[in-house]
C-alpha cells in the first residue's frame, strides 16, 4: 500500500513537471503552430538560472527560483522578438529556428558549466519527508503538485476571466480573423512565449528539487515527454496536457516500478501509439 | 425605424450615393495587386467607394473579389495605392488597418464557434482604453437590430444558425464607430428570409457607415448598392452606376455571366467575342 | 479546340434543344450509375447537406445550380467520399459505397475536378498526366521502384493536345493562370477516364473567351466518350447547350430536379434562385 | 560548357574513389594531406553522412513526410549488425545482412503504425518510437547493447581487409560505394512511377486519392526503403567507428539529420548530400579548433562559444533558416532569380508606368 502511495506521488510530481512544460508547448503551438524545440532550452536556462543563483551567487532559495523563472521567461521573450516573429511568414523555418536554439544552449551550458550533472540546492525546508497514508514521501512531490495546479488555475483563469486570455482562445481558433478585428496579435504570441517560457523555467527550478541536479540534457529529456503530453492532450487545450501530464507521469512510474528500468518510458511510447491510433486527433480532439 | 443610428439626408441610399458622388470617394484603391505563392491573383484592381450609402463589389466566382478586399484588409501580401480618407493603407498590418476605422465581416463570417456570443462580440471592442479610435462600444445600436443577440449572449457561436453568426459578424462592425464597413457575402448560404433580414440591417447601418459590399445577389445588390465596381480576371473591368448596369442585360450578362433579370433565363448566346472590351465608365455627374 | 477529337463532334449551336439531348439521354440508360437515398451531412449537429435523393442514368449529364453555400460542392465532397455522410445511402453501379474511402470510390469509376485546386502545384503539367495516367493503370503501375517513369508519352501528347497545354507541358502547375488550371483539371481527368465525372465550377476564373473552347471539351467527353456528368457551374450558357437536366440546391437540400425548361418554369425555384423573397 | 557540367558527378566519382591514392595537402581543410588515414576516416564520415541525410531527405523532402525518428533505424541497422557478430557469433557479412533485414522489419512494423497519422500526429509518433529505442539501448537489457558505453565490434569475426589503420582506404571506399549507392537509389526512385506518387503525395495528398490511388502503401514504401538506407548506414558507421554507441540513436541524431538536410536544400538531388558532409566537416572541425591552443588562449566569452561545436552548429543553422531558406543547394538559383528580378524590373520601369487596358493572362 504504501509503495503505491509513494509512487502515485511520485507519478503526480513528475506529471506536475510535465505538465509546467507541455502547458507553454500546448499554447504556444496552438495559438501559433510552432511546435518549439526550444522549449527544453528554456526549462534548461531555468533550472541553470536557479542553480546559479542558489549555489554560486549564494542567493536563498526562495529569491533563486523566482529569479531563475525571471531568466527563463526573458530568454522567451527574446526569443520570440528575435526568431520567432521576423519568420511570421514562414512557419516551418520557425519550427527549424527552434530545432537550432534546442541545439544550441544546451551546447553552451555544457560549455560554461561542463557536462556533469551539478548538485541543486535543497532548502531544508523542502528536504525532508511527509507521511501519507504510511507512506513516506519527498517533499518536493507536493511543491510539484501545487505548482502545477496553481498553473493550471492561473492559466484557466487568465484564458476564461482577462481580455488577452479571450484574444489567445480566439486566436487559437483564427488568427487573421483576429487581426481583422484591430487587434495586434503579434502582443499575445509574445505573451504566450512569456507565459510558457515562465513556466518551462519554473519546471526547470522545481525539477532541480526533483532530481537533485541539474545537467544540460535535461531539458531535451523532459521535453520529449513533454510533446507526448501536449499530442496524447490534443494540442492547443491546456486542460487536455493537464490531464495527460497525470496519466503519463502515473503510468512512467507504476510500470517502472512493477515491470523493470526503462519500461515505463516505453509503455507511455505504447500509450501513445495506441491513442493516436484509436483517436488520431487526440484525447480532446484537437490536432491542427 | 427607431434607430439610434444618426438619419441621413437622402431617403434611401442609392440615392445618398448619387448626390455624393461628386464628393471625394471615402475608399480609394489604385493598381491594387496580389501575389500569392508566385501566382498572380489580382493584377491591378481600382476601386471607389461612395462616402456614402453602399458601393458594391461584383464579378463571377474566381474573378478576384473576395481577395481585392482581404487585400485592403492587409490579410494578404499586396502591393498598391489603398487610401481611406486621404490616409494610405496599403503598407499597414492588418490591426493598423482596422484601427483607421474599417469594420470586416469577411466572407466565411469568421465567427470564433468556441467562444460564446458575448466574447465574439467583446473582442471586437477597440478603443476601450483611450476611447479614441473606435468610441465607445455601441451595444445599444447592436442589440437593438439584433435583439437575439442579446438572448443568446451566453451560447458558443459555433452552435448558432449561419443567419445567426452572419448577425454576429455584422454585428461586430457596428460595435464600433467605423468609417467603412466591408462585408463579404453577407448572404452567403442564407434562407430567403434571413436574406431580406440581412439586406434591410445593410441598408440600415449603410445610413450611418459607408458599406463596400460584395455580393452575388444581385438582386439584393439592385436594392442596395449605388455605385458598383466589376472585377474580371483579377482586374478592374467596370466601374460605374448599378442601376445602369443591370439594366444593360448585355453588359451585365459579359461581366458577371449570368443575365441580370432572369438568372435561369437561357437567352441567345453570346456573340463570340475574341476579347472582352474593358468598359470603364467613370459617373461624373 | 482544333483537335481530332472535337473536330468529329457536331458545331455547337444554340438552337440545339436541351429537350433533345434529354431523350437522347434517357434512352441510353439503363440502370442508375449513380444514386442517392436520402444522403445528408451534419456538422456539430448543423445541418449542411439535408435529405438529398436522386438517380443518374448512364451517359446523363445533370447541371447543379443554386446560391453560393447552397451545398452544391459539399454534395460533390460526399458523393466523392472526401466528407463521411451522416445519414442516407450511396450507391455506385448498384454497389453500396457509402462507407467507402475517397480512393475506392475513385477506383470504381469516379473521377472529379475541384472548385479552387492547383492540384499539385509543384509538378510539371506533363506530370500530372503521367501521375494520372500511371493511376489509371491501376495502383500496381505505381508500385515500381526503378522503372523509368517516362511512360504514357502517346496519351500525354494527345492529353495535352487534346486541352490546349501543350506549350506548357512543362510550367509548374501552380504558375499556370486560373483558366489553364482548369484545363489541367480536365486533362487529369481526361487521363483518368472515369465513368462518372463531378466537374465543380469548371468556367470559374476562366476568361470569356476561354469559355467556348472549355465547354466544347466538357461536351466531347459527354457526348463522343458517353461519359456521365454531374457539373456545378453557374454560366448559364454553358450549362443550358449541356445538361439534360437541372438540379437546383438550396439551403442544403435539393428543390428542383428536372428538364431545363420544366426548373425555370418552377415559381418555388425562381423564388429561392432569384431571391425575390426581398 | 554546359554539356561538361553535367558529367560533374562522374568527375567527382573519379575524383573522390582515387583520393587515397593523392598526398595532396589541404591545408585549413584536413589536418593531414588527402590520402593520410586521419583524412580519409574524416572524409569517409563526411560522405556517411551526405548519404544518410540524403536517404533520411527521401521522406522529408521527396514525400513530405517530417519523421523526428530516422535514427532509431541508423541504430537498428548498427545494433543489430554488432550483436549479430557478438551474440550470435554471425560472420560479418551475415551479420549485415541480418542487421539490414532488422531495420527493415522494423521500420515496416512502426512504418504502418505511424503512418496511421497524418501531420504533426505523425512527427510525433516516430519520435516517441526513437525515444523508446533510444531509452532501451541505454537502459542496457540483459547486459546486451552495453548501455552508455556500446559495445565494440568484434575483430575476430570483421575482414582482415576492413581491420587497423593501415586499410583505411578500404573503408573510405566502402563509404564512397555507400553514398553511390544511397544517390543511386533515391535517385532511381523518385524518378520512377513510384517517385512520382510521392511527389503528388507531398503536394497534394488528397488530390492522390482522387485519382484512385490510396497514399497510405506508398508512404509505407518511402519509410521502408528510407529505413532501410539508414540501417545499411549503420552497417557503414559499425565498420568505419569499430562499435556501436548509444548516441546513435538519440534524438539529437535524427536532428541533426534535419539540421543536414535543410541545410544543403531540402527535395533538391545534391542538397542534402552538401547539407551532410559539410556539417560533419565543421563538426570535426570545429571541435578540433575546441581544443587548439589558440581557441584556449581566448577570453571566456568567447572560448567557451567556440569550444562547444553543437553551439555553433546550431547558430549557424539558425542562421541559414534566416538567411538562406531553401539551403545552400538552391542558392545559385536564388542568385539567378535576384538577378533576372533587376533587369525586369529596370524593363518594367516602362510597362508599368503607361496604365493600359492589359491582356488577360
Amino acid at each position: 500500500m504504501d509503495t503505491v502511495v509513494l509512487l502515485f506521488c511520485t507519478g503526480l510530481g513528475l506529471g506536475a513537471l510535465y505538465f509546467l512544460v507541455a502547458s507553454g508547448l500546448s499554447l504556444i503551438f496552438g495559438l501559433m503552430d510552432v511546435l518549439n524545440f526550444a522549449h527544453g532550452a528554456l526549462l534548461s536556462i531555468g533550472a541553470y538560472a536557479t542553480w546559479w543563483a542558489g549555489a554560486e551567487a549564494g542567493l536563498s532559495f526562495w529569491l533563486a527560483v523566482p529569479f531563475g523563472t525571471l531568466v527563463g521567461t526573458v530568454a522567451a521573450v527574446l526569443l520570440e522578438l528575435f526568431l520567432i516573429r521576423p519568420l511570421y511568414s514562414r512557419p516551418r523555418d520557425q519550427i527549424l529556428a527552434t530545432v537550432g536554439v534546442g541545439l544550441a544552449v544546451p551546447a553552451l551550458l555544457m560549455g560554461i558549466w561542463g557536462a556533469d550533472a551539478r548538485p541543486f540546492p535543497q532548502p531544508a525546508l523542502l528536504s525532508g519527508t511527509w507521511h501519507v497514508f504510511g507512506a513516506t514521501v519527498p517533499v518536493n512531490r507536493f511543491v510539484l503538485v501545487a505548482a502545477a495546479v496553481l498553473l493550471l488555475l492561473t492559466l484557466r483563469l487568465f484564458l476564461a476571466r482577462t481580455r488577452y486570455g479571450l484574444i489567445v482562445r480566439a486566436g487559437v481558433e483564427d488568427r487573421a480573423m483576429v487581426t481583422a478585428l484591430g487587434i495586434d496579435v503579434r502582443r499575445a504570441f509574445t505573451l504566450v512565449f512569456a507565459i510558457g517560457g515562465a513556466a518551462a523555467a519554473l519546471g526547470g527550478a522545481l525539477g532541480g528539487l526533483y532530481f537533485g541536479s541539474v545537467n544540460p540534457g535535461q531539458g531535451t529529456g523532459l521535453l520529449i515527454f513533454a510533446f507526448v503530453v501536449v499530442v496524447m492532450g490534443g494540442m492547443g487545450s491546456v486542460t487536455g496536457a493537464a490531464a495527460a501530464s497525470v496519466g503519463v507521469g502515473l503510468v512512467q512510474q507504476f510500470a517502472n516500478y512493477y515491470t523493470g528500468a526503462g519500461l515505463g518510458d516505453l509503455s507511455v511510447v505504447v500509450l501513445l501509439a495506441v491513442l493516436l491510433l484509436v483517436r488520431p486527433r487526440g484525447l480532446t480532439g484537437r490536432l491542427a | 425605424m427607431t434607430s439610434s443610428l444618426p438619419s441621413s439626408p437622402s431617403s434611401t441610399p442609392r440615392a445618398a450615393a448619387s448626390t455624393s458622388s461628386a464628393l471625394e470617394p471615402l475608399l480609394s484603391v489604385r493598381d491594387l495587386r496580389v501575389v500569392i505563392d508566385g501566382l498572380h491573383i489580382l493584377h491591378g484592381v481600382d476601386l471607389d467607394v461612395a462616402p456614402a450609402g453602399v458601393t458594391a463589389l461584383l464579378g463571377r466566382n474566381g474573378a478576384g473579389k473576395t481577395t481585392t478586399v482581404k487585400a485592403v484588409m492587409g490579410l494578404v501580401p499586396r502591393t498598391g495605392s489603398v487610401r481611406l480618407a486621404g490616409a494610405e493603407l496599403s503598407s499597414l498590418p492588418t490591426h493598423l488597418v482596422v484601427r483607421h476605422g474599417i469594420g470586416y465581416a469577411p466572407e466565411d463570417r469568421g465567427i470564433f464557434a468556441g467562444l460564446t456570443v458575448a466574447e465574439n462580440l467583446r473582442l471586437a471592442e477597440r478603443g476601450a482604453r483611450g476611447g479614441e479610435e473606435g468610441g465607445e462600444p455601441d451595444y445599444a445600436l447592436v442589440h437593438e437590430l439584433f435583439p437575439e443577440l442579446k438572448q443568446r449572449a451566453g451560447q458558443l457561436a459555433g452552435t448558432l444558425s449561419g443567419g445567426q453568426q452572419q448577425m454576429v459578424a455584422i454585428g461586430r462592425t457596428l460595435l464600433n464607430r467605423n468609417r467603412l464597413i466591408i462585408a463579404d457575402e453577407p448572404t452567403k448560404g442564407l434562407a430567403p428570409k434571413i436574406v431580406s433580414e440581412v439586406a434591410e440591417v445593410l441598408a440600415r447601418a449603410a445610413e450611418a457607415v459607408p458599406v463596400l459590399l460584395v455580393e452575388q445577389n444581385l438582386a439584393l445588390v439592385r436594392r442596395l448598392a449605388g455605385t458598383c465596381a466589376v472585377l474580371a480576371d483579377g482586374r478592374t473591368a467596370h466601374r460605374g452606376d448599378t442601376a445602369e448596369l443591370l439594366a444593360d442585360e448585355e453588359a451585365a450578362r459579359r461581366l458577371l455571366g449570368v443575365g441580370s433579370r432572369h438568372p435561369l433565363a437561357g437567352g441567345p448566346r453570346p456573340a463570340a467575342s475574341p476579347a472582352t472590351p474593358v468598359v470603364t465608365t467613370e459617373v461624373k455627374p | 479546340m482544333p483537335t481530332a477529337r472535337t473536330a468529329s463532334t457536331p458545331a455547337v449551336s444554340p438552337a440545339l434543344s436541351p429537350d433533345g439531348s434529354s431523350v437522347a439521354s434517357s434512352s441510353r440508360s439503363s440502370s442508375p450509375v449513380l444514386s442517392l437515398d436520402g444522403l445528408g451531412w451534419s456538422v456539430r449537429g448543423v445541418p449542411i447537406v439535408e435529405d438529398v435523393s436522386f438517380s443518374v442514368g448512364e451517359g446523363e449529364f445533370i447541371a447543379f445550380i443554386g446560391p453560393n453555400g447552397a451545398g452544391k460542392t459539399s454534395l460533390f465532397n460526399l458523393i466523392s467520399g472526401i466528407y463521411p455522410a451522416t445519414r442516407g445511402r450511396l450507391q455506385l453501379d448498384g454497389a453500396d459505397v457509402t462507407t467507402e474511402t475517397v480512393h475506392a470510390r475513385a477506383r470504381r469509376g469516379l473521377g472529379r475536378t475541384f472548385q479552387t485546386s492547383s492540384l499539385w502545384p509543384g509538378m510539371t503539367v506533363a506530370d500530372h498526366v503521367r501521375l494520372a495516367a500511371q493511376a489509371a493503370a491501376g495502383p500496381r503501375a505505381s508500385y515500381r521502384l526503378w522503372r523509368r517513369a517516362d511512360r504514357y508519352e502517346e496519351q500525354l501528347a494527345d492529353t495535352l493536345h487534346r486541352t490546349d497545354l501543350t506549350h506548357r507541358a512543362d510550367a509548374p502547375a501552380g504558375a499556370l493562370s486560373h483558366g489553364e488550371k482548369r484545363k489541367l483539371e480536365l486533362a487529369v481527368l481526361l487521363v483518368s477516364d472515369p465513368r462518372l465525372i463531378l466537374l465543380d465550377e469548371p468556367m470559374a476564373g476562366v476568361s470569356a473567351e476561354e469559355v467556348p473552347a472549355l465547354t466544347e471539351l466538357i461536351r466531347s467527353v459527354h457526348r463522343d466518350l458517353g461519359r456521365t456528368v454531374l457539373m456545378v457551374e453557374h454560366h448559364m450558357d454553358v450549362l443550358l447547350g449541356l445538361a439534360d437536366r437541372l438540379a437546383v440546391m438550396h439551403h442544403g437540400t435539393l428543390l428542383a430536379l428536372d428538364t431545363p425548361e420544366a426548373v425555370m418554369a418552377d415559381p418555388t425555384v425562381q423564388q429561392a434562385y432569384l431571391g425575390e423573397a426581398l | 560548357m554546359h554539356r561538361a557540367l553535367r558529367w560533374w558527378p562522374i568527375a567527382l566519382l573519379i575524383t573522390l574513389l582515387v583520393a587515397p591514392y593523392s598526398a595532396l595537402p589541404v591545408p585549413g581543410l584536413l589536418d593531414g594531406p588527402l590520402g593520410s588515414p586521419g583524412s580519409l576516416q574524416l572524409l569517409a564520415l563526411c560522405l556517411l553522412y551526405g548519404a544518410l541525410a540524403t536517404g533520411y531527405d527521401l521522406l522529408l523532402g521527396r514525400t513530405g513526410l517530417l519523421s523526428f525518428g530516422h535514427a532509431l533505424y541508423f541504430a537498428t541497422g548498427l545494433y543489430a549488425t554488432d550483436l549479430g557478430m557478438l551474440e550470435l557469433r554471425l560472420p560479418f557479412a551475415v551479420a549485415a545482412v541480418f542487421g539490414v533485414s532488422c531495420t527493415v522489419l522494423l521500420a515496416l512494423l512502426l512504418g504502418s503504425v505511424s503512418l496511421r497519422v497524418t501531420g504533426i500526429g505523425f512527427s510525433m509518433v516516430t519520435l516517441a518510437f526513437a525515444q523508446a529505442g533510444s531509452i532501451l539501448v541505454q537502459r542496457n537489457p540483459g547486459g546486451v547493447t552495453g548501455g552508455e558505453e556500446g559495445r565494440s565490434a568484434p575483430a575476430d569475426l570483421l575482414p582482415s581487409g576492413l581491420l587497423g589503420i593501415e586499410n583505411t582506404a578500404n573503408l573510405y571506399w566502402i563509404a564512397v560505394g555507400y553514398l553511390v549507392l544511397t544517390v543511386a537509389t533515391v535517385h532511381w526512385a523518385v524518378n520512377s512511377p513510384i517517385g512520382r506518387v510521392w511527389e503528388g503525395i507531398k503536394e497534394n495528398e488528397r488530390r492522390v486519392e482522387v485519382l484512385g490511388l490510396r497514399p497510405y502503401g506508398y508512404k509505407v514504401v518511402a519509410f521502408v526503403l528510407s529505413g532501410a538506407l539508414a540501417g545499411l548506414g549503420g552497417v557503414v558507421y559499425l565498420l568505419l567507428t569499430g562499435g556501436a554507441t548509444p548516441q546513435a540513436a538519440t534524438s539529437d541524431a535524427t536532428l541533426a539529420l534535419l539540421v543536414m538536410v535543410v541545410l544543403g536544400g531540402s527535395g533538391t538531388r545534391w542538397g542534402p548530400l552538401l547539407g551532410g558532409v559539410l556539417y560533419t566537416w565543421a563538426g570535426h572541425r570545429l571541435g578540433d579548433l575546441a581544443n587548439s591552443t589558440a581557441v584556449a588562449d581566448l577570453p571566456a566569452a568567447l572560448r567557451v562559444p567556440l569550444s562547444q561545436p553543437l553551439f555553433l552548429l546550431g547558430a549557424l543553422f539558425v542562421a541559414v533558416v534566416y538567411l538562406l531558406p531553401g539551403g545552400l543547394a538552391r542558392l545559385p538559383a536564388r542568385v539567378r532569380v535576384a538577378r533576372s528580378a533587376r533587369t525586369v524590373r529596370a524593363s518594367a520601369g516602362v510597362r508599368t508606368a503607361r496604365p493600359t487596358g492589359g491582356t488577360p493572362a
